[in-house]
């Protein structure tokens, strides 16, 4: 019979970008893991697509229906992060494997985590650890500027742990609203935190979606008080705003053009060929989920699910951003992450990173935060 | 004690405009009081101060013996002052029946029950109909008001009125725009309404000959203040009606304005 | 006549002029909390600015809301549409946009904003005869005409231009700011200050010298009666709605460059602040709304600065407290 | 005389009501004709569809030979017809003067025309600035006249104008419509008092049920006391 | 012309408040839906229809609630989703701090209802003295900073994430209540869940039904006829508008009661959000306004086209690329549902002004029509 994988996912609504991206990424990765055959053991891979449109709702209703009624053996998803969280405990009633991506809430391996989930995608923590330890020296005084909710602040809170291993200091940590379109207000309380502080200064940026902070900052000209912008990667059209902010170091989860490694070389590759771009962020990502699938079921052997728990926790797999692991205790995929440099190069339509170096799992020490 | 209606000193400004100037006036029952004067006299505002669609900017208005000038229109409404407007307000895509069934069942008190069904209530819907026989509406009731002619709304919104039972009524030109057939109608019901000796009517009209064939008492308004008080045929012969309202010199007949 | 007769005109009514005094108020009761004088310079400038491009997008919806008594809930879809044609405009020029020469990227900009206008306009025409004509005086129905209008415009950008965000950089001479001693004023807010004083100017002078003003209220009220005294009230409410539309565009050029990205959905984010610009400044007043717009970007700025948690409902408890004082808003123009 | 107006078996229906049904009628240039019926007759309705505001559902209705039934109101409005509504239908949030810049339609206001009308209203010269929406009934009733008047005109409909006057402002009313018809209109008027009926009209019709059941010369009519009570329902003098 | 008015004798229709459908075809209508309804887990086993069935009871009473305001006393609001959060929240928080236990589950309601309440109470009470336009606005904002709010106070509401919450034991899947070999289906806590939303929507409908077409309920038609004259007859409006507004909010806090124990989940974008605002907008006018019956109707039509319209529209787009069709793919394609939806807002308007309620009672033959409707 068909090995059945549903994959949850925003596909219509405001995520639809990502989902787009994701969905892309798992039948490239399913393609490459099975040399094209779309076959393990024998058994053909289906894959079955829901959308639950970033509604935790709907993501409850449609994971629920693919274990039930489309006998899916195992899920991917999904985009939203509070979808992710509703959908937790939905695999541990169908005692289902559940593989989260790309929803990044900490939580999800954290204190909502269940033994059926497993994660690929990069959590909160490892993205706030990598750009601490990417721009955390001696001597320099960071400041924080993020989003007003949990992402925001979470992110910090790991931010600020593990800057305080780096040495730096943190001059103080602003808060805006998610929805605010002038910073203004808050860029001048950065400048007033910052402007007197002796050494390298660092204004750190945690933000998704709309609003753009760095570039809305690097316009007021932190310069002229000696003061420098961070901040993570993005996906490529959010960096065509990093254009304007030559020089900027940070730490990112995936730029196409820096892991050196077979599959990401044919990822983008075949990626260019068929869309003529090259892949993104949730493209990585879902090509790492469907190798870890692949992975999985040949090392279990079948797909029943304790036999796929014994064979994921540990479990070792290639993707383009190199050698995953997920973590016995909170079945965390470990990842490299990459320290880069902002390029502005006038014949590409977004800035370059830069690689300055990888942030290897043992680089980055990212707590347990599950109880088991 | 009689039931009695007074204004102390009533007064309204807009602005620097004194529609309302300091009216004193007491209206007793049995009585029915004609309120006459220019186009813009203050006529209706009176009437508005009186029935709570304005508040006084000063004076009083003293009703059954109780101070009323702070209530709001629906407990003046409720305590008994009945109000008919000059430009027709009605429930417009409401049939004629459920605009007087309306106004029924405010008479009677149910404001608030949401435990049973309207139609529960035949007493409501029986009174209702009843009315609108009344003001030779019957035939019109599933029709919506916006449907019926000027003159036929002018007469719902007399029913609504009477429908209110109230212990004042306050006809604002109930007969203005209706044709000469159905006049008399109108007139009959006030005439009818005045047999009952306990009511206070007040009447404003600009048809003289209503005036005098129903009256019993006239006041004559003029930029806000009283004028003139008295008996019809007294008032009407004043110079200042002869003058400024029906614009005829004095002494002249007044049988030419109608 | 006799004497009692009083004929004399009432003397005109005062001008009001507290909604004006608001914001000058507000910016000076905030010089000592704020301090700095250059902090507060800056400031104040940048919420002059962000108020104007807020007034330019609120205008168009005051203008159709107000005087014409639409409630156009798909306002965000000119202001989207206005975004992404202005990227067509800017694709083939790219080198013109990031050359570094006022004049050069004024002539890619002038001419996009223009075709933004232009389209953003045209479309507003579609709309208002195919959604806005059966529906004048139904304020429910025009919610859900303009709801589902919205749905289908911002579903019709996703598929001919892809779900994903456009960047939409900003020209490279309008980049950065004025840094005067220690005051920095972004030059591309100097711009759009005056781009919306001019917005601002014009409607003033178009409904204070010409009948339009007059005759667009009569109509809301009384269409049968405008008809009846000889004017095409439909074709009027068309100019006006495709106005509306037209600044909508404006202002989706002005805001997309401001964010730097368009998005099918970049409105979504503006609705809420917009409703309540346009609330504020009392219902059809360019004024109020003008007002409005500089008190809502003064409010999340300096609230922003002082107390940075206020931010979150900064805009609500404006709108309260505008409404607890005026509860019609700084300028009532109709009394429905 | 030609006959400025003429309708020719014209029938309205609104919604499912057939409410005008084959009116033949007249109105010589340079008359006054009244329309007259009881509540509910179609008088409204009859202006209403010459206007276009209702659409005639069939027969012809031609304005100074031209055809107008199909018309659209602005342009009917624009070959010089005054139309005074029966609701009066002033623009409440407009002040009175904005009312009738709106009603002078070619230009600016004429200051004479204004001087002249302020003889006969005086309360719009007063209440100028004001909203029209805070006038008392008969100042609106003022207004609303006024706006038909303000510009010459060739036709005007008026419906009820009499209706909430004083009687002195009514004989200004009658003064002012006779100098308008000394002045070359046209004047169809649609009027419950029978003397401001029979002081202004020369035509008379009497409409029942949405069709015209009398025409003839006003002064005729108002000394046959019979044919009154049989068209009227009650004779004009008993009422009056 | 006599004055249409329907039987009120007979004691049966008084369960429908003396409102019965009045048109056969709507009564049919009615009754295959709530049969249906009624019949799901066992004519359409399986998690999906279950989930749509339950969906459906949820929102038409959520929406009857809804067309209270709209339909009876005119006032569009914005802040219907608000109440409807609060019930959702309310139960949410009350399991997930307290545990699934029935303690938790009456605290929520004691709580949430209350609170949804007062609430109403609140915001009808500061929109008195604003501009009655101005209404829809205003409960637009406050439902966006409620967003807010909820969205801030993480450590209580879970913040974007929302709560994920346990049932007490007797409501889980897991507890077998008649097990299969009895009838050949089994009987399970999900569908004991299933029937109690089912029960309390019902109920919550016939209760609004009443209020309707009480007194009360007239007088609520009458003021949005025309407010002044309401009050001139003696009406005091602010007091019926604040009731009605009340006891809104009370049933959609019902609902969100419901929705919340069926999701085992309470979190903004389920319950908060805008675009459920306009979705029961939506369900409103497609079912008729002022109608309450409309709410079943346009409640059932609406989730059977979001739930399924999706997969239909992927066999349509498929079909027609096979068929060589141009462009027809491309605007049928799943991902374009939400075009269709939009359309859908647009056609609701221009072709069931009256919903699909009013079509049946004018068009099914039936010539008692309300006069006064
Ligand atoms: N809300 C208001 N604001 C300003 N002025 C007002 C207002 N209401 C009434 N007025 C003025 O007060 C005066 C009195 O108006 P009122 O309606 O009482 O007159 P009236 O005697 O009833 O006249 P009519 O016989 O024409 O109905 C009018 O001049 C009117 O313009
Ligand atoms: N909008 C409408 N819908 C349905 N019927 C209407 C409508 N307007 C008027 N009618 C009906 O048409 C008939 C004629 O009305 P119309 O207003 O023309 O009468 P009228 O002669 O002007 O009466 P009045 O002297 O009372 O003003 C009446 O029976 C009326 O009920
Ligand atoms: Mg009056
Ligand atoms: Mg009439």
């Amino acid at each position: 019979d068909d090995l059945k994988v549903a994959l949850i996912y925003g596909k219509t609504g405001p995520l639809e970008a990502y989902a787009k991206q994701t969905e892309t990424g798992l039948q490239m990765g399913f393609e490459y893991a099975t040399k094209g055959t779309m076959m393990i053991d024998g058994r053909k891979i289906v894959i079955i697509t829901k959308d639950d449109q970033g509604k935790p709702d709907l993501s409850k209703a449609a994971l629920a229906e693919a274990y039930q009624d489309d006998k899916a053996d195992i899920a991917i998803g999904t985009t939203s992060s509070a979808a992710a969280l509703a959908i937790l405990p939905v695999a541990e009633e169908n005692k289902k494997i559940l593989i989260v991506e790309p929803a990044v809430a900490d939580q999800i391996t954290g204190e909502k985590w269940n033994r059926y989930i497993f994660r690929t995608g990069r959590n909160s923590s490892q993205d706030a650890i990598s750009n601490a330890v990417a721009i955390g020296k001696q001597g320099v005084t960071v400041a924080t500027l993020a989003q007003d909710n949990a992402f925001g602040r979470d992110g910090v809170a790991a931010f600020r742990a593990a800057l305080a291993k780096t040495g730096a200091t943190l001059a103080t940590e602003e808060y805006a609203p998610a929805n605010t379109t002038d910073f203004t207000a808050i860029a001048q309380r950065l400048f007033d935190a910052l402007k007197d502080k002796p050494g390298r200064k660092i204004i750190w940026i945690i933000w998704a979606g709309a609003g753009n902070p760095p570039s809305k900052l690097q316009d007021m000209d932190p310069k002229r008080y000696g003061i420098e912008l961070s901040t993570g990667g993005n996906i490529l059209p959010a960096l065509a705003a990093y254009k304007g902010m030559p020089g900027m170091e940070g730490a990112t989860y995936y730029y196409y053009d820096i892991p050196k490694n077979p599959v990401n070389d044919w990822l983008v590759a075949e990626h260019q060929k068929r869309f003529n771009a090259p892949p993104d962020f949730f493209t990585a990502g879902g090509f790492a989920a469907a190798m870890s699938v692949v992975a999985a079921v040949t090392r279990a052997k079948s797909t029943d699910t304790e036999k796929l728990i014994t064979a994921m926790e540990g479990l070792e797999f290639d993707t383009p951003k190199g050698k995953m692991v997920f973590r016995k205790e909170d079945h965390q995929a470990l990842q490299s992450m990459y320290h880069f440099k902002v390029k502005v190069d006038p014949n590409v339509a977004w800035a370059v990173l830069e690689p300055v170096r990888e942030l290897k799992i043992e680089d980055m020490d990212v707590p347990v935060k599950n109880k088991r | 004690m009689t039931l009695t209606l007074e204004t102390r000193d009533l007064t309204i400004r807009f602005g620097g405009h004194v529609a309302v100037n300091d009216v004193t006036c007491t209206f007793r029952p049995g009585e029915l009081t004609a309120i006459v004067g220019p186009n813009g006299a203050g006529k209706t505002t009176y009437f508005n101060l009186i029935s709570g669609q304005l508040r006084a900017s000063s004076g009083s208005i003293l009703f059954d013996g109780f101070d009323i000038t702070e209530h709001s229109a629906p407990l003046r409404t409720r305590a008994g002052l009945g109000r008919a407007f000059q430009l027709t307000n009605l429930f417009p895509n409401l049939s004629v029946e459920e605009n007087v069934r309306l106004a029924v069942q405010a008479a009677s008190g149910t404001h608030y029950d949401m435990l049973r069904p309207w139609m529960v209530r035949r007493d409501l819907i029986a009174r209702a109909d009843a009315i609108l026989d009344q003001v030779a509406l019957g035939n019109r009731r599933g029709v919506t008001a916006t449907a019926l002619s000027h003159g036929d709304q002018r007469k719902l919104e007399v029913a609504l009125m009477i429908a209110l039972e109230p212990k004042v009524f306050m006809f604002d030109e109930p007969t203005a725009g209706m044709s000469i057939d159905e006049v008399p109608v109108v007139l009959n019901l006030i005439a009818h309404l005045k047999q009952d000796k306990s009511k206070i009517i007040l009447l404003v009209e600009h048809k003289m000959d209503v005036v005098r064939s129903l009256a019993d008492r006239i006041i004559v308004l003029h930029n806000g203040q009283l004028v003139a008080d008295g008996p019809p045929a007294e008032v009407i012969a004043s110079p200042i009606v002869q003058e400024a309202y029906l614009g005829v010199a004095p002494g002249k007949a007044t049988e030419g304005a109608a | 006549m006799t004497e009692l007769a009083v004929t004399d005109p009432l003397p005109k009514p005062k001008r009001d002029i507290a909604p004006i005094l608001l914001p000058v108020a507000l910016a000076l009761v905030t010089i000592p909390l704020i301090g700095s004088p250059s902090t507060w310079l800056t400031l104040t400038a940048a919420s002059l600015a962000m108020g104007m491009m807020i007034f330019i997008m609120a205008s168009g919806l005051t203008l159709v809301f107000g005087l014409m008594d639409v409630l156009n809930f798909g306002h965000g879809a000119f202001i989207a549409v206005g975004a992404y044609i202005a990227t067509l405009v800017f694709a083939p020029f790219a080198a013109s946009v990031q050359a570094d020469s006022l004049w050069v990227n004024l002539a890619v900009l002038a001419p996009a904003a223009l075709l933004s206008m232009a389209v953003s306009g045209a479309l507003g025409l579609v709309v208002e005869r195919v959604l806005i004509l059966p529906v004048y005086g139904q304020h429910l129905k025009q919610i859900l005409m303009t709801t589902g209008g919205l749905i289908v415009a911002e579903q019709t950008l996703y598929a001919l231009w892809g779900p994903q965000i456009i960047p939409m950089p900003l020209p490279a001479s309008l980049r950065g700011s004025f840094i005067l001693g220690d005051v920095a004023i972004a030059k591309y807010r100097v711009l759009a200050t005056l781009i919306g004083l001019a917005v601002f100017v014009a409607i003033q002078l178009v409904l204070n010298r010409t009948k339009l003003g007059l005759l667009i209220r009569a109509g809301v009220e009384n269409r049968e009666m405008v008809e009846a005294l000889g004017y095409r009230i439909r074709r009027l409410f068309l100019g006006v709605f495709m106005t509306g539309s037209a600044l909508a565009g404006l202002g989706g050029v002005m805001w997309a460059l401001y964010r730097e990205q368009v998005h099918a959905s970049m409105s979504d984010e503006l609705t809420v602040l917009i409703f309540v610009v346009v609330i504020i400044g009392g219902l059809g007043s360019i004024g109020g709304c003008f007002i409005g717009a500089i008190l809502v970007a003064m409010v999340a700025n300096y609230g922003g600065f002082l107390v940075p948690k206020l931010a979150l409902v900064s805009n609500i408890l404006l709108m309260v407290a505008i409404l607890m004082w005026r509860p019609r808003g700084l300028y009532a123009v109709t009394s429905r | 005389m030609t006959d400025l107006l003429k309708l020719s078996g014209v029938h309205t229906h609104i919604g499912r009501y057939h409410i005008l049904q084959g009116i033949d009628l007249a109105v010589p240039q340079g008359e006054v004709t009244m329309l007259l019926g009881r509540n509910g007759a179609g008088k409204t309705t009859t202006l209403r569809t010459i206007m276009g505001l209702w659409q005639a559902s069939s027969g012809e209705i031609s304005l100074a030979g031209e055809r107008i039934e199909s018309r659209a109101t602005p342009d009917i409005a624009r070959l010089g017809v005054g139309y005074v509504p029966e609701s009066m239908a002033v623009f409440s949030d407009l002040t009175v003067k904005e009312n009738l810049v709106l009603a002078a339609r070619d230009g600016p206001m004429d200051d004479t025309q204004l001087e002249w009308i302020f003889g006969f209203f005086p309360a719009l010269r007063r209440f100028w600035l004001s909203r029209a929406g805070s006038l008392s009934g008969g100042q609106k009733q003022m207004l609303s006249i006024a706006r038909a008047i303000v510009e010459p005109r060739k036709l005007l409909l008026i419906d009820e104008p009499t209706k909430g006057l004083a009687p002195a402002i009514v004989m200004a009313l009658i003064e002012c419509l006779k100098e308008i018809k000394r002045q070359g209109a046209t004047i169809l008027l649609v009027e419950q008092n029978f003397f401001a009926a029979r002081e202004l009209g020369d035509n008379v019709l009497v409409m029942d049920n949405g069709t015209i059941v009398h025409r003839g010369e006003m002064a005729a009519l108002a000394s046959d006391v019979p044919l009154q009570e049989r068209l009227l329902g009650l004779s004009l003098e008993a009422h009056q | 012309m006599a004055a249409a008015r329907p039987l009120c004798g007979d004691q049966p229709m008084m369960i429908l408040s003396g409102d019965p459908p009045r048109s056969r075809a709507l009564t049919l209508v009615l009754v295959v839906i709530i049969l249906a309804l009624a019949a799901t887990p066992f004519l359409f086993p399986g998690a999906k229809a279950l989930n749509v069935a339950a969906k459906i009871c949820v929102f038409a009473a959520l929406v009857a609630s809804y067309d209270l305001l709209l339909g009876y006393t005119g006032s569009v609001s914005f802040a219907h989703t608000m109440f409807y959060g609060i019930g959702s929240y309310a139960i949410a928080i009350a399991l997930y701090g307290m545990g699934p236990n029935w303690a938790a589950v009456a605290t929520g309601i004691v709580v949430g209802l209350p609170l949804a309440a007062l609430l109403a109470l609140a915001i009808g009470l500061f929109s008195l003295r604003v501009a009655a336009i101005f209404f829809a606005m205003i409960t637009l904002a406050v439902a966006s900073a409620f967003q807010v709010l909820a969205s801030q106070l993480s450590w209580l509401t879970g913040g974007e994430d929302g709560r994920s919450f346990q049932l007490p034991e007797l409501l889980r899947p897991g507890t077998v209540l008649v097990s299969k070999s009895l009838f050949g289906f089994e009987i399970n806590g999900r569908i004991l869940t299933f029937y109690l939303v089912f029960a309390v929507s019902a109920l919550m409908i016939l209760a609004l039904l009443r209020v309707v077409n009480s007194p009360f309920g007239r007088v609520l038609q009458a003021i949005r006829e025309n407010r002044f004259r309401a009050e001139a007859l003696g009406f005091r409006t602010v007091f019926h508008l604040t009731y009605a507004n009340c006891l809104a909010a009370l049933v959609a806090a019902g609902a969100g009661v419901l929705n919340a124990l069926w999701l085992r989940y309470a979190g903004p974008d389920t319950s908060l959000s805008f675009s459920i605002m306009l979705d029961i907008l939506l369900m409103v006018v497609i079912g008729g306004m002022g109608t309450i019956y409309g709410a079943i109707i346009g409640a059932t039509i609406f989730i059977l086209a979001q739930n399924y319209l999706q997969s239909l529209m992927g066999v349509a787009s498929k079909a027609a690329s096979e068929a060589g069709l141009p462009l027809l793919p491309g605007l049928l394609h799943p991902d374009r549902w939400l075009l269709w939806l939009g359309l859908l807002f647009i056609a609701s308007v221009y072709f069931f002004p009256t919903g699909v309620v009013g079509r049946l009672r004018n068009g099914g033959g039936d010539k008692s029509a309300d006069a006064s409707h």
